[in-house]
This record gives structure tokens, C-alpha cells and sequence, in this order.
């Protein structure tokens, strides 16, 4: 955000006239204008590409018609379809929280992407605890969800709320946890400081190293579970919930719900960037941001491939993988890293 | 503890193969057919739309009786002696004018009976497969062209339901 | 392996009374048993080591009103099967058409259950001690056992017409206009 | 004590007749306290098409297209046992062509119905890939079919005394590509699917159905033999000259947890579709010369009898029960549904698992709701 602001003192002619109230809200405004193009762009995209890939990995040929090349713009028809829809609240459902709980799932997205470092300066704000506020403001999602389980006074919605928040519980503690392994050797939780640490070299990201290299899958799939992607996408499980806590949203409501959710598939997956993959690092052709934003649609691929290639797992199994699974190896990982970090204190 | 790893294990490396296999699929060829751009040839044996050349059809009922759904209607009238003989294609003798021949194809079931005991072969089901229509009327096809010469019976009183 | 008249013989013997009658010659030959004794003959049929009727095949009901050849009537048939010895028999009960009713054989047979429900529902023959005895393809509240040979169908049901509307054909027939064909048109 | 405390905690939640996978429209009123279904109870009726009525009032030929339409996924299967039951009815026999086609259509329905019970399963299940390579393949059959009567679902093929359409030229070659092709496609299905850890894990020790309970119910089929009983009725009681072909028949080995469970039962159908291919490639090896119509009656009018005679669909044990009393029309149609009686089984095997566990249960025993309410 300084960096915006410098730029339009030096480009806007008079801009250092202004008030000086204004000049810090118009970078503000602009950030945040910027961020919700991203959130709303992002997930138009992706959308788009998950419905390729899975044609292709089913040897369909998926959308074709909208747009000419490859049915480029279905996902903008389908979304003008979506606003154009009869706008539904069920009868007997709470209307003020079933009309308030797709906001603030798509709210927590987008909040979060306030700390996504994209490159050297391109950050809306470098919060010294961009780490901390990633994992927290990334659950506020799952108040959502559980406000429009209940809100729609339908018994599956219901299931599905109640799913939702017991898996998002119990993956966040293994996610953090392993997260912690990045942040004890960098020494802070900004999101830059960590992206910075990571400098000089592939072999200097994080995921090359001894430690961490585990982490990366611990929190993968804790995030791949946070964001209800299969095999842990029994909250929305159309096979048995119908769907799960939207059974009952339809029209621009639902679309908010579908926008959020491949929203967050990128969020985690540019967080996993950031702590893993060295961030907006990368030889020297291409620019940072680009660097950034072509690893994070690696691990989106990488998401979409793991959805329609496997089965659901059971509640009762998903609780075991994060309780039984994930959270003993990332206590030892963050045991693990503390070691090595002492150790190394020890031995310059 | 050993089951405990092995399930993990286990876990990953089916994980692991499946991801291949779809993997590859990504790059194999799909077997999409662009419908309304590519039409798809059906056999000649396809059962589709209904259709009788009713210059041939002598009018003997068979089809009617074959229906397993009713959805055929005929009506037929001795011709008079002193009108002009008429043949069917086949060169049998076409002895009643047939000046109802309805077929509501949305009651049709594409089973093919009627088609067997014809015995002039004039009435056939052809591959064409595109015949939408916007109104359920209008898939009574109504081939008939003769008028009715002799005064019209009595209607027949509605069929019991239930009962043929 | 027990051909069909020893199986008869060995009921003959252990239930004298209750066999009404039997048919060695027709394609499958069947025993005619005593309403009352079903329950208890079944039972015997699939303990007895000999016997062993361990699956039932299909239980199902026949209405013969109106039948040009037999007695009106309506009969319950069972055919039964040994997967041990790998013999079959049919069974069958006559029932007059008013009030008909004998024991259910649940207890012998657990998929009697709902082949008596199916029967009941098309018949309304009923069965004593049975646990559940509900309609089963029809709604609850349906009137009359559709497949008796004697069935109306019903003009209409909850207030919805039951009965088909009458077809384009008849319609067009009595002269209405439907517009043009179609068919002769493109 | 702790129980009774929240015994109003539970709740009942209807789970269809419109929900993705109750494989139609059941209607499932299920209790359940949490996550765990404490009972189930199954309704039925919701396909009820009055088929036995409609039989009793159309000539025995026409029954056959109404037959197609009671197990849509394996019409050719349900109308060869119909045409059986009444070629028993009137003595008649036919020409070894005719029963060499039979068995022949059969055995390719009988891999696109599997094919499509394995794909839906593995929906159920959450796999959506799956469901569509195995719908590629049963397309590729249903072509054959078309090309061979001109339908791809309701073949309406298999007549009394014989079948609609001889074989058309190249069919033998069409369908032998079809078999060098498929045959890699069920070993891919394996890796991809059957010894998936978390298939595994949802599947092998959900819904068994122990020997006794099976024979009770009359569970009949890939069902029957995924609990462990080897049978076949084509083994057993052979038609069509199935006693003639070399097949197995594979059973459950309770492998990955008990014997009877869902995964047993989805890979039997698994090793069904190659003993199928087996059985395919023998009779196109034999294929006699003859005519298909020789057979077929001017009016089929049996005498008054009446028969039960029983086929092996890809479903289990199909029974119709004929009645004749001499006239043009069936005096009485009865079918014994496979699905009906495996469905009747539902609550006894689903109780005290998880909402999740109905659907693999109800997905592994593979209903089709046309057959059961008929």
C-alpha cells in the first residue's frame, strides 16, 4: 500500500495536495478495488479450468460453445445466468442470516488476500502477523457455513454445517502447527520476511528442506480440507447431503458460496506458495508476481487432479486422519524444527 | 503400529497410481461428439421416427392390433366395386380406404411390434431422430388422405379404463 | 435331490388333513394346501433336514374371476427352493375372494414380508400375524386391490384426475382441430 | 442412562424419492442421531407403472417391450427370461442360433449393466472419474446394440420362438474390437478405483450381509455371491445352453474385512465382466448358421399351464410366474424383482451405521427402482 501511494504521489500530478486523509484512503480504496477484481477474476478462471480439466480426465471435451476458443467465457455466461435467477429464500428459513451467511464466507476470502505477498512490493499490506491473521481471518469461512446450514432450516444443510465446522476445527490445528515449522526458522510471521527468507536459489525454499519438506504435505492437506475439496469434501457431499449446506441456495447467493470456494482453493494454495515455495522467487525471466501466481495454479492444478481422481472419505475417517494422522507428525515436525533451530544457534 | 504406517503407506502410493492414471487420461483423445455441429449417422436399423407411405397401406389393421400402446388409429371403408382396382407397391390389392391413419407419436413406444406384420412394408420407423416439437399435439402424424365417402358411423364409446 | 412326489408323499404323511389336493402332470407340479395349516407346513418344509426349503423363490397372488377354465377363486402360490438339495416345490393356498385371509409364514421366510405386503396391496388377501401389514406399491390411502380382476380404476385420486385424458386421436377424430401436422407439412 | 438422557436428540431425515443417489426414486425415512442411522425404512412405489396389470391385457408378444421396461439398465436379460418362461409354456425350442445370440446379448448387457452400476458406484462413493470412463465403454456396447436392433436401451430383441434381427455383417469383427479394448479398461478400473485405500475404507466392512441373512431374503445374484455362495443359475439351472460355455463363477473372498461387504459385492461384478467377455468370445467362436425366425410362432397361444421359470440378470435371479388359461393374453404376469428382495434387506444391514454408509450400501447392492416397484 506505501508503495501505491508512491507511485501516485510521483504519477498523479497534485496528488500531495490533496488531504492528507484522502491521500491515505484512495491507495486504500484502490487496494482493495484491486483485491476484490482478484477474488472475483481468480475463481471465473478457475472454474473454467476445473471444468477442462476434469472433461479431459474423464475424455470429455467439457465446455466448448461460450466464447469460440474452448468455451473460454462459460463461466461469465453462467455467472450472468446466476445474477439473472429468481432470488429464493426458503419460507421457513431465518431470512437475516440465511441472506448475511454467503457474505461472510466470501468475505473471509477475500479478506484474506489483503496479505498475499505476489511480489517484492506487491502486497496490499505487510502485516508483521500476516501468518497469524491468514489462519484466523481463513476460518471465519466456516462461520459462515455453519450460519447457513442452520439459517436454511433444512435437514441437509444441517449435516452439512455441522460437517463443515467439525472438519475445519480439527484441520486448522495440524495446518498451524505445521506452519510453525516455517515460521521458528524465519524468525517472524510476515508473510515478505518468510517469501525473503527463502531467497537465493530453489534450493533455499522451504520445501527442500529437512524439516519443512514434511510440513508442506501436512499442510496441504490440512488446507485441501479446509477449503472442503475432495477426498475431504464431506460437508457438500452431493452423494449423500444433496448439497450439503447450499442445498438451499440458489442464484447469485449460491454464486457467492462457488465464487468463495475457489477463492480459498487459491488462497491456500498461494499461502503454501509463500511459507513452501519460495514465494515470488524464481529465475530471472519472468517476473515475481508471475512466478507467484504460476506456482500457486500448480497447486491448484494439483487440487483439481486429486478431486477427480479420488473417492470421499467418511466423517468418521476424516476425523482420524487429522486427529490420529496429521496431528502427531506435525507435533513432531514442530518438535523437529525447534531442535534444528536450536541446534543451529548453537553452531554457527 | 505397523498397520498404522502401512495404512499410510498404503494410502499414498494408491493415491499415487490413481493420479496417474488420470493423469494420463488428461492427454488421451476424448470421445466427445460435437452434437449439434457433428450429427451423429445412426444404423439404418434405428428405431426412431414412425412413418407409413400410405399410398401402399391396404388398411389391415395389423399394426393396430400389434400396438402394445395404442398409438395407432385407423379407420377404413370397403371401396366401391365400380371404383378404379389400386395396388400397393408390392402389387397386393388395396380393397379399403383407409381415411384414418393416426399415430400419436409421444404415446409411441419405439418398440418396433407394428412394423413386423405390415405387410406391404409401408410402414416403417426411419433413424431421423430430430422431431421436437413445441406442442404435444403435434406429434399426432395424421397420414391418411382419403375423405370419408359413406356416412360416418356412431363414434365408439370411449374405452373402459384398464381394459383393451 | 427329491423329485416332486416324494416331497408330496412325506407332506401327505406328516400333515394328512390339510392337503387339499395336488397335480402330478401338469409343466410344475403343485400342492393345494388348507388356508389355516400354511404357517405350519412352511415351517416344517424348510426345518425338516430332508426337505430343507431354505429360499423362498416368489410368493404371489392369482385373482381367477373370470377365468374361462378354473372356479373362481383367488390363490396364493409359493415356490420354494433348497439351495441344499437343490429341489424345488410350488405351493398354493385357495382363498375365497370375500375376506380371504391366512397366517403369515414371516417367521419362516424373512422376504415373505414383503411379498406379502405386494400381495395385500394387489389383492387384499390378509395376513394374519403379519408385522407390518401396510400397502406397499400403492399410496397408503388407495382404494380397492388394483390387480383383482373385478378393479375400476378410480376417476380420480386426492382430487387429481386418475384416468387418462382422452388421446389427440379420438380428439381429432370427433373433429377438432389440433393445427396442422407437422409431419405432412416439413 | 446417558442414552435415555438424549433420546430426543434424534432425528428423522428423508432421504428421497428426489436425491442424487438413491439410484431412482427411493424414499428412505431414516432416524438418525448424529451421524449414526439408528433405522431405516424403506418406501417403495414411486415407479409402481402397473406392469403386471398392463400384462393382463396385452397378447403375450406385446408384454416384451413393457418387460425391457421394468430393469431399463438390462432390458435384453429381462426379456430373454420372459421369452424363456413362455417358450417353457408352449414347449417350444429353438434353434441353436437363436440360443447362441441369446446368450451372446445377454452377456454384453450384462457388462453395460455392470458397467453402469460400478460407475454409479463409485459416484456414490464421491469418484466422479470413474463413473464416466465406465459410461465411454457402456456406450460403446450400447452402439453395438443399436446397430444390431436399432435401440440403445429397450431392445425389444429377444421374441418368443426367437429374436427380432439376425446379427449384422461385421459385428463379429466390431464386437471382438471391442473386447481387445475393453479388456485393459478393467485393470485400469482396479488401480483407479477397486484397491483405492479410501474406497477400501468406505466400502470393505460397511453393509455384510452374513450367508443366513442372504438366504432368508433371497438375496440372489452378484449379491448373493459377494457373500461368499457360489450361485449361479447358469450353472445351476442352465438355459440357453449355458452348460455348454466354460465360465467361473466368482465369489466374495472377504479379502480387505469381512466377508459380505460392499467391496465384495462391487468386485464380484468387477470379475463378472470378464467371465462375461469369456463367455462373449465363445459364442461368437460357435455362432451356428440358422434363422433366427424359424422359430417364431404365427400366434403365440399357449395351452393352460402355468410355469415359474427363473433367468440369471445382471441383478440376481429374475422369476416370472405365468399363468395361462388358454387365450390369446397372459391370465397372470408375475415377476420376482431381484432388487425387491435384496432392497427388503436394507434395514437390517444399514442399521447403526453412518448417513454416508447407507449410500455405499445402497449403491452396493445396485437396485434399479423400475424393477422394483415393476
Amino acid at each position: 500500500m506505501e508503495y501505491l501511494r508512491e507511485l501516485l504521489t510521483q504519477q498523479v500530478a497534485g496528488y500531495d495536495q490533496l488531504p492528507e486523509v484522502l491521500q491515505i484512503f484512495l491507495p486504500m480504496l484502490l487496494a482493495c478495488l484491486l483485491c476484490l477484481g482478484l477474488v472475483a477474476f481468480i475463481p471465473l478462471v478457475a472454474i473454467w479450468g476445473e471444468r477442462k480439466v476434469s472433461a479431459h480426465m474423464q475424455d470429455r471435451l467439457g465446455p466448448m460453445r461460450v466464447g469460440g476458443w474452448h468455451g473460454w467465457a462459460q463461466t461469465i455466461a453462467d455467472g450472468v445466468k446466476l445474477l439473472l435467477k429468481e432470488d429464493i429464500v426458503p419460507a421457513q428459513a431465518d431470512r437475516l442470516l440465511f441472506k448475511l451467511a454467503p457474505l461472510v464466507v466470501f468475505a473471509g476470502g477475500f479478506a484474506a488476500f489483503v496479505v498475499l505477498p505476489f511480489g517484492e512490493s506487491f502486497i496490499v499490506s505487510d502485516l508483521n502477523i500476516g501468518v497469524l491473521y491468514i489462519a484466523a481471518i481463513s476460518s471465519l469461512g466456516v462461520v459462515g457455513i455453519i450460519m447457513a446450514g442452520w439459517a436454511s432450516n433444512n435437514k441437509y444443510a444441517l449435516f452439512g454445517g455441522m460437517r463443515a465446522a467439525a472438519q475445519i476445527v480439527s484441520y486448522e490445528i495440524p495446518t498451524v502447527l505445521a506452519i510453525l515449522t516455517v515460521v521458528i526458522p524465519v524468525g517472524s510471521l510476515s508473510m515478505q520476511e518468510i517469501v525473503r527468507a527463502q531467497s537465493g536459489g530453489v534450493f533455499n525454499w522451504f520445501i527442500f528442506q529437512p524439516v519443512t519438506f514434511l510440513a508442506f504435505w501436512v499442510v496441504y492437506l490440512g488446507t485441501l480440507a479446509e477449503v472442503n475439496r475432495t477426498p475431504f469434501d464431506i460437508p457438500e457431499a452431493e452423494s449423500e447431503l444433496v448439497a450439503g449446506y447450499h442445498t438451499e441456495y440458489s442464484g447469485m447467493r449460491f454464486a457467492f458460496f462457488f465464487l468463495a470456494e475457489y477463492a480459498n482453493m487459491f488462497l491456500v494454495s498461494a499461502l503454501a506458495t509463500t511459507l513452501f515455495l519460495g514465494g515470488w522467487h524464481g529465475p530471472g525471466f519472468l517476473p515475481g508476481p508471475a512466478w507467484f501466481i504460476l506456482k500457486a495454479t500448480a497447486l491448484v492444478f494439483v487440487q483439481m487432479w486429486l478431486r477427480w481422481t479420488l473417492p470421499r472419505l467418511r466423517v468418521d475417517q476424516l476425523m482420524h486422519v487429522s486427529w490420529k494422522v496429521l496431528l502427531p507428525i506435525s507435533f513432531l515436525l514442530v518438535l523437529a524444527a525447534g531442535t534444528l533451530a536450536l541446534w543451529r544457534e548453537g553452531s554457527p | 503400529m505397523k498397520r498404522y504406517f502401512k495404512d499410510i503407506f498404503q494410502s499414498i502410493w494408491t493415491v499415487l497410481q490413481g493420479m496417474k492414471i488420470t493423469g494420463l487420461h488428461l492427454f488421451t483423445r476424448s470421445c466427445t461428439l460435437q452434437y449439434p455441429s457433428v450429427k451423429w449417422e445412426l444404423p439404418e436399423r434405428s428405431r426412431m421416427r414412425l412413418f407409413n407411405k400410405i399410398e401402399d397401406c391396404i388398411g389391415c389393421g395389423q399394426c393396430v392390433r400389434a400396438c402394445p400402446v395404442d398409438c395407432i388409429y385407423m379407420t377404413t371403408e370397403k371401396r366401391n366395386k365400380e371404383e378404379p382396382p389400386i395396388f400397393a407397391a408390392d402389387g397386393t390389392p388395396i380393397k379399403l380406404r383407409v381415411t384414418q391413419f393416426d399415430i400419436d407419436m409421444s404415446l409411441c413406444c419405439y418398440c418396433n411390434l407394428c412394423t413386423y406384420p405390415c405387410p406391404t412394408h409401408c410402414l416403417v420407423m426411419t433413424p431421423e431422430y430430430e422431431f421436437a416439437v413445441q406442442a404435444k399435439q403435434d406429434f399426432l402424424y395424421r397420414f391418411a388422405k382419403d375423405e370419408p365417402q359413406a356416412p360416418p358411423k356412431p363414434a365408439p364409446s370411449p374405452r373402459p379404463a384398464g381394459a383393451r | 435331490m427329491k423329485q416332486a412326489s416324494e416331497i408330496l408323499q412325506t407332506l401327505q404323511e406328516q400333515f394328512p388333513d390339510q392337503i387339499a389336493k395336488s397335480s402330478q402332470e401338469c409343466l410344475q407340479p403343485f400342492v393345494v394346501v388348507a388356508p389355516g395349516a400354511v404357517a405350519e407346513i412352511c415351517a416344517f418344509l424348510k426345518n425338516d433336514p430332508a426337505l430343507a426349503f431354505d429360499t423362498l423363490m416368489c410368493l404371489s397372488g392369482v385373482d381367477y374371476k373370470g377365468s374361462k377354465t378354473e372356479p373362481e377363486r383367488l390363490e396364493v402360490v409359493y415356490h420354494l427352493f433348497s439351495m441344499r438339495h437343490r429341489h424345488k416345490m410350488v405351493l398354493k393356498v385357495e382363498l375365497p375372494r370375500e375376506d380371504p385371509a391366512l397366517p403369515t409364514v414371516e417367521a419362516v421366510w424373512a422376504i415373505a414380508n414383503w411379498h406379502e405386503r405386494e400381495v395385500y396391496d394387489m389383492y387384499g388377501i390378509h395376513f394374519d400375524g403379519h408385522s407390518d401389514l401396510r400397502r406397499i406399491l400403492c399410496p397408503d390411502d388407495w382404494v380397492d386391490y388394483p390387480l383383482r380382476k373385478d378393479y375400476v380404476q378410480p376417476e380420480t385420486y386426492r382430487g387429481m384426475p386418475a384416468a387418462a385424458d382422452k388421446q389427440f386421436a379420438e380428439r381429432a377424430q370427433e373433429g377438432e382441430d389440433l393445427g396442422t401436422d407437422p409431419y405432412q407439412a416439413g | 442412562m446417558q442414552v435415555e438422557a438424549y433420546a430426543g436428540e434424534e432425528m428423522v431425515l428423508n432421504m428421497g424419492p428426489q436425491h442424487p443417489s438413491t439410484h431412482g426414486v427411493l424414499r428412505l425415512e431414516l432416524e438418525t442421531d448424529g451421524e449414526i442411522v439408528r433405522n431405516v425404512i424403506p418406501h417403495i412405489g414411486y415407479l409402481h407403472r402397473c406392469f403386471e396389470k398392463h400384462a393382463e391385457n396385452i397378447d403375450y408378444p406385446g408384454v416384451i417391450p413393457f418387460c425391457d421396461r421394468m430393469d431399463y439398465i438390462a432390458s435384453m436379460n429381462n426379456s430373454l427370461g420372459y421369452a424363456l418362461a413362455v417358450e417353457k409354456l408352449m414347449g417350444l425350442e429353438v434353434n441353436e442360433r437363436v440360443k447362441t445370440l441369446r446368450v451372446l446379448m445377454a452377456e454384453l448387457n450384462r457388462i453395460a449393466s455392470h458397467l453402469l452400476s460400478i460407475g454409479t458406484y463409485a459416484m456414490d462413493i464421491g469418484s466422479f472419474t470413474p463413473f464416466l470412463h465406465c459410461f465411454r465403454e457402456r456406450e460403446k456396447v450400447l452402439d453395438l446394440f443399436e446397430w444390431l436392433c436399432g435401440a440403445r436401451l429397450l431392445y425389444n430383441y429377444n421374441w418368443v420362438g426367437g429374436v427380432s434381427h439376425d446379427i449384422p455383417e461385421g459385428f463379429e469383427a466390431k464386437t471382438r474390437e471391442f473386447m481387445t479394448q475393453f479388456e485393459p479398461v478393467i485393470a485400469e478400473m482396479d488401480k483407479l478405483l477397486s484397491y483405492n485405500k479410501i474406497f477400501l475404507e468406505r466400502t470393505a466392512d460397511v453393509g455384510i450381509i452374513s450367508e443366513e441373512q442372504a438366504l432368508s431374503h433371497n438375496v440372489t445374484g452378484p449379491n448373493l455371491r459377494g457373500s461368499g455362495i457360489a450361485w449361479d443359475l447358469r450353472k445351476e439351472e442352465p438355459y440357453c445352453g449355458y452348460e455348454t460355455y466354460e465360465f467361473e463363477v466368482p465369489v466374495g473372498l472377504g479379502e480387505h474385512g469381512p466377508l459380505g461387504s460392499c467391496w465384495d459385492r462391487y468386485y464380484v461384478r468387477i470379475r463378472e465382466m470378464e467371465q462375461s467377455l469369456g463367455l462373449i468370445r465363445q459364442a461368437l467362436d460357435r455362432l451356428p448358421e440358422g434363422d433366427v425366425h424359424e422359430h417364431i410362432p404365427r400366434r403365440v397361444r399357449p395351452a393352460k399351464s402355468e410355469v415359474y421359470d427363473r433367468t440369471e440378470t445382471p441383478r440376481g435371479e429374475l422369476g416370472y410366474y405365468l399363468v395361462s388359461d388358454g387365450g390369446l393374453i397372459p391370465f397372470r404376469v408375475k415377476v420376482k424383482s431381484p432388487c425387491f428382495t435384496v432392497l427388503s434387506l436394507l434395514p437390517a444391514i444399514a442399521k447403526g451405521g453412518m448417513v454416508a454408509d447407507i449410500i455405499a450400501i445402497i449403491g452396493s447392492i445396485d437396485i434399479v427402482m423400475g424393477e422394483i416397484d415393476r
